[in-house]
C-alpha cells in the first residue's frame, strides 16, 4: 500500500482553480519529484499536503489515514515533514537551540515547564548528532539569522528531518543556490533521503533527474504524467507543455 | 419620537467626529503597519493650534492653517522618528507612537497649562438653527457635520482621483505591491502619515471648541479609536466610517435605554430579587452605564469571531 | 567567567537587599525597595508573554488585579478565621487567582499575536476597568477593598506589622517566583516559547500547537502576575480599581521594555529603573514625565534591546574600539548629548516654571545657579546650547556616515 | 551609574529621616504634583502654602515657630501615596494634610489608621480639607483625622432649601458621576427633597461614567424631554462643563444646582453659557467679603490674587491651616495626641463666619453659601470671566445639617 496517496484533490481561492483534480500515490522508501513550470500549483500542492490548507475537494492519506483537514502540527506528529521555500528558521536562536526544538516534540517532552530542556531525556546528544549530519557543528552557537544562505538551507532540512517523520516534503530545496552548493547539497539530500520517503518540488533539473525515483509533471494543477525520470523525458506531452527544447 | 431622532441625528454627529480622527488613523495602520498611539494627541495639538491661532486672528484662520500645522508636525515625525524605529519592527513602532503620546501632552501642558484653555466657538456661527420640539439645534453642529462630510468626499476624491491615491488604494489591499513597483515607498508614508494627523488635527479644530480643549483631550478620545480601526477591518476606508457610525450611533442610543435587568424580570412577571451580596449590581445596572464599554465589548467579541474585522480585506 | 559574574552581582544585590533594612535605612526606604520587588516580579511575569513568546499586552495589570483582590480577601478572611493558611502562603492564593483568569481569559486571547492579541488585550483590558467601576460590593469603588494583614497566624511566628517583615516575606516571594521565571525560559516550554515569537508557522511544523504554547506561557504569566499582586495587597493593604487599569498595564510595559526584552533579566533592570525614575525624578522636578518620555523615545531610538543592551554591550565596544578610540569616540558625542540635554533641561525647565509654578516671577535654581525666567538670558543661553548640540550632531552624523553605512528603511 | 546615584540619594534621604529642624513645624501636604492631574495639586498646593504664610505672617505659632510646607507627588495613586507617607513619617513629619480624590484619600487614611494602630506612642495627624466623599466622617471617622470642610452631604442639604425655597421648580432632575460622590448627592437631593418639598417631582436620576463622556447631548436630550426645570449635579471639571455646555447648545433652559462650578478653571470653561442659571453650593465665592463687608477676608483674598494671580477657591484651606496653628497654640505644642485634643471640640471665628468642629466625627461645621452665576450687581468677579457668584441663600455653621452617627474612638 502507498504510504501517501492523493485522491482527487481540488483547491479553489475564490474563482481560481489552482489545484484541479490530482491523484498521485507515493510508495514507501520512494524519492518522487514533482515538477512544472511556475503557477502550476506546486507549492499549493504541498501545502494542501502538509496541512497549511485544507483541500476543496479530494482527501490525502498518510499510511492509509486520512489527514487532509488537520493541522499542520497533527499530520506533523503522524510522520509527515516538510521544509519551506524560503528559510523558515528561527532567526533570533542559535542552530542548536533551532535543532533542539525541531527535536522536542519526538523526544516525548512535550510542553513541559518543570524541566530544563538540557536534562530532557537524550534531546542533546541528539542535537549535536543531527548537527554533525547537516555539517553545522562548527556554528552550533553561532545566530541562525546569521548563517550563509546554503547553511540556512542545511539547518532547513535539518529541522524537517529532525522529528524523525517517515515522509518529507523539500519545497525547492536548492532554491537561490550557485551551481557549487547546488552539487553539495544534491548530495547532501541523498544521503538524507536514505530510508525515508521524500517528495521534492524542484526547478534545477540536474538535481531532478540525478536523486528522483520517478517524476510527477504537474502542469495548471493537473498532473499530466507521472514516470520514472527517463520515461518523462521521453514523454512527448511533458516535452511540448514543460521541458521544451532544452530538455 | 423627536427626541429619538435628534439623538439620532447627534449620534451621526459623534460618529462623522470619531470618522474624522480614525479614517487618518486606518489609511497610516493599514499602509504602514503602525498602531498609532498618538493620533489622539494629534487631535488635541489641532485644538490647541486652533485655539492659538483664533487668539491671534480669527477662528477660520485657524481652521485652514492648524490641521496644516499639524500635518507638517506629524511628516516631520515620520521622517525622523517613525522611520528610524521602523526596522526594529512592528513593536517598537508602536512603542515610539505610545512614548510620543506621552510626550505630546506633557509638551501641550508645558506650552499651554494645566487648565483648559477658552477655545470658544466663533460668533457667527453660535446660534440656534432649528428647534425640534424644544430641543435647539445649534448652526455650529451643522457646521460640523458639514465639515466632517466635505473632508470624507475630499478624502474619496482624492484616493480615488490622484496618483499618490490610487497607490495608496493598491497598498491597502496589497501592501507588497508598491515595493515591487519601485515607488518611492518612505516618502508615501510620510505623506500618508502627514495627511492622516493632519485629518486628526482638522477634527481638534472643530471639536475642541465643541467640547473642550485641555491636556486631558486625547487619552479621553484615546483608545475608542483603535477599537475603531481594528472593528472597521484592517485596510477598508469604508469599514472604519461604517464602524464609527455604528458606535458613535450605538453609544449615543444607549445613553437614553435605562431598563435595568431587574426592570426586565419585573416586565416578564417575575420579582425583581433581593440585591445582595457580592455583584448584586447586576440587577440595577442599565445599559445607559454601558455605553462606554460597548465599542471594547463589541471589539472583544468581534476580534474573536472574525478577526479580520467588519470589511477588511486582509488580516493583520 | 561571565556566568560567574551575573551570579556574583545576584548575589551582591540580594544581600544588599537583605541587610538594608538592618542598617537603619528608613520606612521610605523599605517601603521603596518592597514596591521594587513587587514590579520587578510584575515586569518579570509580563516579559513572559512579550519578550518570551511576542505577545505584546496592554492589559497585564488585569491578572495583578486578580491577584490584588482576592488576596485582600483571602488576607481578610483568614484574619476572621474562616480559612486556615498561614499569611506567608497568600501569594499562593493571589496566583491562583491570576492563574484562573489568564487561564478563561487566554482561551480567546492567544489565537493570534501581533497587533490581534493587543487590542484584544486591551479591550479586555478596557472591560475588566469598567466591570471594576460597575460592582463596588465587590471593589469597593472608590475607596476600594482594604483588609489589615496583622492576623496572627503565620509560620515564622512574625506579626508582620512592621514595614520590615512584610518586607521580607515579599522579597522572599519575589526572589522565588524570578527564580522560577528564568528557569522557565531554560525549559522546553520556554524554548518552543522563543521558537513562537521568532515564527509560529514553523513550530507548527515542528509537531507543536503554536495556540497551546501562547496559552501555556500566557497562564503562566498571569499566575505569577497574580502573585505579584498578591505582595501588593500584603504591603499597601488596600486597593481599588486603579490597579488593574491601562496605567497601570502601560507602566510595566515601559519597564520591560526599557529593560531589555530580549534578555531573561532585562525586565529586572527595567523595572528597577523604572520605579526609582517615577519615585526619585519627581522629587527632583516636576517636569519629570517630559524627561521620562523623552528617555523612553530615546532608548526605542537609539538602543532597541533596552539598558540591559547597552549594559551587556558596554564592555565589548569599548574593548573593540581601544583607549584612543574611546577618547575619540567620548570628544565626539559628549559635547553633543552635553549641549541636547543641558538645552533641553534649561528649556523645560523654564517653561514648567513659567507656565506651572506657583509663582512664575519666583526665580528658580537651574544647574545650582538661581536664575529668573522673567529674563532673556537662561532661555538664549538653553535655545544656544540646543541649537549647537542639534548642528554638532548633525556633523558627526555626516563624519561618521562612511564608516557606519547605513542600512536602507526597508525591513 | 544613573542607577547607582539615585540609589544612593534615595539610601541618603531615607538615612537623614531624623534630622528634623527644630523652629519649624513641618506638614506633608500629600497630592498630584505631576502628570495628568497636577493642575488640581499645583491649585490646592497654592492653598497649603498660602494658608501657611497666612499663620506665619500673623506671628508663628508657640514662640514664634513657623509652619513649613513639605510636598510630596502622589501622582494620584493610591500606592504612591503610601509611599509618600512613609517618606514624611521617615523625615519626621507627623502632620498630613491631603484631599484629592477620595479614593486617595480614603487609601491614606486607611493608612494612617493603621500606622497609628500599630505605632500608638507615635501617631499621625490626618488633616484632610475637603473630600467630597461623606464616609470619611462616616463609617471611617477617625481620632486622628479631621476634615475641613462640608462634604457633599451637607452642600447638598443647602442647596435643596434653596430648590425648597423656589416655587418655579416643580419638577428636578439629578444627573451625576456614577461612582461614590456623584450616588451620595443623588441620594441627599432625593431624601432632602421629599422632607423639605414632598410636591417636587423627580423626572430623573441618572448615573453617567466617570470622566469619559465627551458628548452629553443624548443626556441633555433626555433632560428636556423629562420637562426639568431644574437639574441637580454633583459633577466638577470637564463632566460640569461639558453638560452645561451641551444643555446651553440644545436649549436647555432649567437651572443647574452644582457643587464645583466656581472652583479654578469651571467658570472659564461655563462662561455666557452658565450665566443666570448655575447655582453653586460653596463655603466662599469671590463676592462673599463683599457681602459680608469684611474687610480682612477681602484683604486675604486679594493677597493671594496678588501673590499667585488666581482667584482664592479653596478658604477652608486657609481656614485648616489657621485652626492647626490655633490648635498647636493651645496644645502648647505640635505633637499630633495633643493637636488632636485641642482641635477636637475647636470653635473658630473664620473668614465667613463662625465654624465648629465637631467632636463625634471630626467633621468642620462652616457657613456655606449657594449663590448663583452672574453679571448682575457683582463686585468680584470669577476668574475674569465678567461674571461672578452672588449669595442667594447663607446657611450659617450652627444651620448646617449631617446626619452623621460615627463617634471617634479616643486612643
Amino acid at each position: 500500500m502507498s504510504i501517501l496517496s492523493i485522491n482527487g484533490l481540488h483547491k479553489n481561492f475564490g474563482a481560481a482553480k489552482i489545484i484541479q483534480g490530482i491523484d498521485l500515490n507515493i510508495e514507501e522508501g520512494e524519492f518522487h519529484a514533482v515538477i512544472g513550470p511556475n503557477g502550476a500549483g506546486k507549492s499549493t500542492l504541498f501545502n494542501l499536503i502538509s496541512g497549511q490548507f485544507s483541500p476543496s475537494a479530494g482527501e490525502v492519506t498518510l499510511h492509509g489515514q486520512r489527514i487532509s483537514g488537520l493541522r499542520p502540527y497533527q499530520i506533523n506528529r503522524r510522520g509527515l515533514s516538510r521544509s519551506f521555500q524560503v528559510s523558515n528558521i528561527f532567526a533570533q536562536m542559535n542552530v542548536f537551540e533551532n535543532l533542539r526544538c525541531a527535536l522536542m516534540w519526538s523526544s516525548g517532552v512535550g510542553y513541559c515547564f518543570w524541566r530544563r530542556a538540557a536534562r530532557s531525556g537524550d534531546i542533546d546528544a541528539r542535537a549535536h548528532a543531527l548537527m554533525d549530519e547537516i555539517g553545522l557543528t562548527a556554528r552550533g552557537t553561532d545566530m541562525a539569522g546569521n548563517l550563509s544562505y546554503a547553511e540556512q538551507r542545511a539547518l532547513e532540512v535539518g529541522m524537517t528531518i529532525a522529528g524523525g517523520a517517515s515522509v518529507l516534503l523539500f519545497d525547492e530545496p536548492t532554491a537561490g543556490m550557485n551551481h557549487h552548493e547546488v552539487e553539495t547539497f544534491a548530495t547532501f539530500l541523498k544521503k538524507i533521503a536514505e530510508g525515508r520517503t521524500v517528495m521534492m518540488v524542484e526547478h534545477d533539473m540536474n538535481v531532478v533527474f540525478s536523486l528522483a525515483d520517478r517524476i510527477s509533471v504537474l502542469v495548471y494543477g493537473q498532473i499530466i504524467a507521472t514516470g520514472k525520470p527517463e520515461d518523462i523525458r521521453a514523454d512527448p506531452a511533458v516535452r511540448e507543455a514543460y521541458l521544451g527544447a532544452d530538455a | 419620537m423627536d427626541t429619538f431622532i435628534f439623538v439620532l441625528v447627534n449620534g451621526l454627529l459623534y460618529g462623522m467626529l470619531l470618522f474624522m480622527l480614525s479614517s487618518g488613523l486606518t489609511l497610516i495602520f493599514s499602509l504602514m503597519g503602525v498602531l498609532n498611539f498618538a493620533h489622539a494627541s494629534f487631535y488635541m495639538l489641532g485644538a490647541y493650534f486652533a485655539y492659538q491661532l483664533s487668539s491671534f486672528g480669527s477662528f477660520w484662520l485657524g481652521l485652514i492653517l492648524a490641521p496644516l500645522l499639524v500635518g507638517v508636525l506629524g511628516a516631520a515625525i515620520e521622517r525622523f522618528g517613525l522611520r528610524v524605529v521602523h526596522k526594529h519592527g512592528h513593536v517598537a513602532e508602536l512603542l515610539f507612537t505610545f512614548g510620543l503620546a506621552y510626550l505630546i501632552e506633557e509638551l501641550v501642558r508645558l506650552i499651554w497649562g494645566r487648565q483648559p484653555v477658552p477655545y470658544r466657538i466663533p460668533e457667527s456661527l453660535d446660534f440656534t438653527l432649528f428647534t425640534v420640539s424644544g430641543i435647539d439645534y445649534s448652526a455650529y453642529r451643522a457646521f460640523m457635520l458639514l465639515i466632517a462630510v466635505a473632508m470624507f468626499v475630499a478624502v474619496l476624491l482624492l484616493l480615488k482621483r490622484t496618483r499618490v491615491g490610487l497607490m495608496v488604494q493598491a497598498a491597502l489591499s496589497h501592501p507588497d505591491v508598491l515595493w515591487a513597483m519601485g515607488h518611492n515607498v518612505p516618502r508615501l508614508f510620510m505623506l500618508v502619515f502627514g495627511g492622516g494627523v493632519a485629518l486628526a488635527g482638522l477634527a481638534g479644530v472643530i471639536g475642541g471648541n465643541y467640547l473642550v480643549t485641555e491636556p486631558g483631550m486625547a487619552q479621553q478620545m484615546g483608545t475608542i479609536l483603535f477599537v475603531i480601526v481594528v472593528f472597521g477591518g484592517l485596510g477598508s476606508l469604508l469599514g472604519a466610517f461604517l464602524a464609527s457610525l455604528i458606535i458613535g450611533i450605538a453609544q449615543t442610543l444607549m445613553v437614553t435605554m435605562d431598563t435595568t435587568l431587574s426592570d426586565l424580570v419585573a416586565a416578564l412577571g417575575g420579582t425583581a430579587p433581593n440585591a445582595t451580596g457580592m455583584f448584586r449590581e447586576i440587577w440595577t445596572i442599565a445599559p445607559s452605564n454601558l455605553a462606554p464599554v460597548f465599542p471594547y465589548l463589541l471589539l472583544v467579541i468581534l476580534l474573536i469571531v472574525r478577526p479580520r474585522g467588519l470589511l477588511g480585506t486582509r488580516d493583520s | 567567567m561571565k556566568r560567574t559574574l551575573i551570579i556574583l552581582a545576584a548575589l551582591v544585590a540580594l544581600g544588599a537587599a537583605l541587610t538594608l533594612p538592618y542598617l537603619g535605612a528608613g520606612r521610605f526606604v523599605i517601603v521603596l525597595l518592597t514596591q521594587l520587588a513587587i514590579m520587578v516580579t510584575f515586569a518579570m511575569s509580563y516579559n513572559v508573554n512579550l519578550g518570551q513568546t511576542g505577545l505584546l499586552s496592554f492589559g497585564h495589570a488585569v491578572y495583578l488585579g486578580a491577584g490584588v483582590f482576592s488576596s485582600l480577601y483571602l488576607i481578610t478572611a483568614i484574619g476572621a478565621g474562616h480559612v486556615a493558611l498561614p499569611l506567608e502562603m497568600v501569594p499562593l492564593g493571589g496566583a491562583f487567582a491570576g492563574f484562573t483568569l489568564a487561564a478563561i481569559l487566554g482561551l480567546v486571547s492567544v489565537r493570534r499575536a501581533g497587533v490581534i492579541f493587543a487590542m484584544i488585550s486591551l479591550g479586555l483590558a478596557e472591560l475588566a476597568v469598567a466591570a471594576a467601576m460597575l460592582f463596588p460590593s465587590v471593589f469597593g469603588g472608590e475607596q476600594g477593598v482594604s483588609t489589615d494583614r496583622m492576623v496572627d497566624f503565620s509560620l515564622t511566628g512574625l506579626g508582620y506589622g512592621r514595614p520590615q517583615e512584610i518586607y521580607m516575606l515579599v522579597l522572599v516571594w519575589a526572589v522565588i517566583s524570578v527564580a522560577a521565571m528564568v528557569y522557565l525560559s531554560r525549559t522546553p516550554l520556554g524554548r518552543l516559547a522563543n521558537a513562537v515569537r521568532d515564527n509560529p508557522q514553523r513550530v507548527e511544523y515542528l509537531g507543536y500547537a503554536p495556540y497551546w504554547i501562547r496559552y501555556i506561557q500566557f497562564c503562566i504569566a498571569g499566575t505569577f502576575a497574580g502573585l505579584a499582586g498578591s505582595l501588593f495587597a500584603l504591603t499597601y493593604e488596600i486597593a481599588n480599581a486603579s490597579v488593574l487599569g491601562i496605567h497601570m498595564s502601560a507602566n510595566v510595559l515601559i519597564a520591560t521594555y526599557l529593560g531589555g526584552i530580549t534578555y531573561v533579566l532585562g525586565p529586572v533592570v527595567g523595572a528597577l529603573m523604572v520605579t526609582l525614575l517615577e519615585i526619585n525624578l519627581s522629587r527632583l522636578t516636576e517636569a519629570w514625565l517630559f524627561y521620562y518620555g523623552l528617555l523612553f523615545i530615546a532608548i526605542i531610538l537609539f538602543a532597541p534591546r533596552g539598558i540591559t543592551g547597552l549594559l551587556v554591550d558596554a564592555p565589548g565596544a569599548f574593548r573593540r574600539a581601544g583607549i584612543s578610540g574611546m577618547v575619540t569616540t567620548l570628544a565626539r558625542w559628549v559635547p553633543v548629548v552635553g549641549l541636547i540635554g543641558g538645552g533641553t533641561v534649561i528649556l523645560v525647565e523654564l517653561c514648567y516654571h513659567v507656565s506651572n509654578s506657583f509663582d512664575p516671577r519666583e526665580p528658580l535654581t537651574l544647574f545650582w545657579t538661581p536664575v529668573s525666567a522673567q529674563n532673556w538670558a537662561p532661555w538664549i543661553t538653553g535655545a544656544v546650547m540646543m541649537v549647537a548640540g542639534l548642528g554638532l550632531f548633525a556633523l558627526n552624523r555626516r563624519n561618521a556616515a562612511p564608516r557606519r553605512p547605513q542600512t536602507g528603511d526597508a525591513s | 551609574m544613573t542607577l547607582k546615584s539615585i540609589l544612593a540619594a534615595t539610601v541618603a534621604t531615607g538615612l537623614l529621616s531624623s534630622a528634623a529642624i527644630a523652629d519649624t513645624i513641618r506638614i506633608a501636604h500629600i497630592d498630584p504634583f505631576s502628570g495628568a492631574f497636577s493642575n488640581v495639586g499645583a491649585v490646592n498646593g497654592k492653598h497649603v502654602q498660602f494658608g501657611a504664610d497666612v499663620v506665619n505672617g500673623a506671628g508663628g505659632v508657640l514662640d514664634g515657630d513657623t509652619l513649613e510646607i513639605v510636598r510630596f507627588d502622589n501622582k494620584l495613586s493610591a500606592q504612591e501615596t503610601v509611599i509618600a507617607f512613609q517618606e514624611a513619617l521617615d523625615q519626621g513629619i507627623r502632620i498630613i494634610t491631603q484631599a484629592t480624590s477620595s479614593g486617595v484619600a480614603l487609601a491614606l487614611a486607611d493608612a494612617v489608621q493603621k500606622y497609628n494602630r500599630r505605632n500608638p506612642d507615635d501617631p499621625v495627624l490626618y488633616l484632610n480639607y475637603g473630600s467630597a466623599d461623606p464616609s470619611l466622617t462616616r463609617d471611617k471617622c477617625d481620632y486622628f483625622m479631621f476634615r475641613f470642610e462640608a462634604h457633599s452631604g451637607m452642600k447638598q442639604a443647602a442647596a435643596t432649601d434653596l430648590i425648597a425655597q423656589d416655587d418655579s421648580i416643580k419638577k428636578v432632575y439629578i444627573i451625576g458621576q456614577d461612582y461614590g460622590h456623584g450616588h451620595e448627592v443623588s441620594r441627599y437631593t432625593k431624601e432632602m427633597l421629599a422632607e423639605k418639598r414632598p410636591d417636587i417631582e423627580i423626572v430623573g436620576d441618572e448615573f453617567h461614567p466617570f470622566g469619559s463622556v465627551k458628548d452629553f447631548t443624548p443626556y441633555v436630550a433626555k433632560i428636556l424631554s423629562s420637562g426639568a426645570d431644574a437639574v441637580v449635579t454633583g459633577n466638577f471639571g470637564s463632566d460640569l462643563t461639558l453638560l452645561i455646555k451641551a444643555a446651553n447648545s440644545a436649549g436647555l433652559s432649567a437651572k443647574f444646582f452644582t457643587q464645583y462650578a466656581g472652583t479654578f478653571g469651571t467658570p472659564t470653561a461655563i462662561g455666557d453659557a452658565g450665566k443666570g442659571r448655575v447655582y453653586d453650593a460653596a463655603p466662599w465665592h469671590p463676592d462673599v467679603p463683599v457681602e459680608q463687608n469684611n474687610e480682612a477676608s477681602a484683604q486675604m483674598a486679594k493677597d493671594f490674587e496678588t501673590k499667585y494671580d488666581s482667584d482664592l477657591y479653596y478658604v477652608q484651606i486657609v481656614v485648616q491651616m489657621q485652626m492647626l496653628g490655633e490648635a498647636i497654640n493651645a496644645a502648647g505644642s505640635a505633637e499630633p495626641a495633643a493637636v488632636a485634643a485641642a482641635l477636637e471640640n475647636m470653635s473658630f471665628d473664620g473668614p465667613t463666619g463662625p465654624m465648629q468642629m465637631r467632636a463625634s466625627d471630626h467633621q468642620l461645621f462652616h457657613p456655606l453659601f449657594v449663590s448663583v452665576f452672574t453679571d448682575d450687581g457683582i463686585t468680584n468677579d470669577s476668574e475674569d470671566t465678567g461674571l461672578g457668584w452672588k449669595t442667594l441663600l447663607k446657611v450659617d455653621a450652627d444651620q448646617v445639617s449631617d446626619d452623621s452617627t460615627c463617634q471617634v474612638e479616643k486612643p
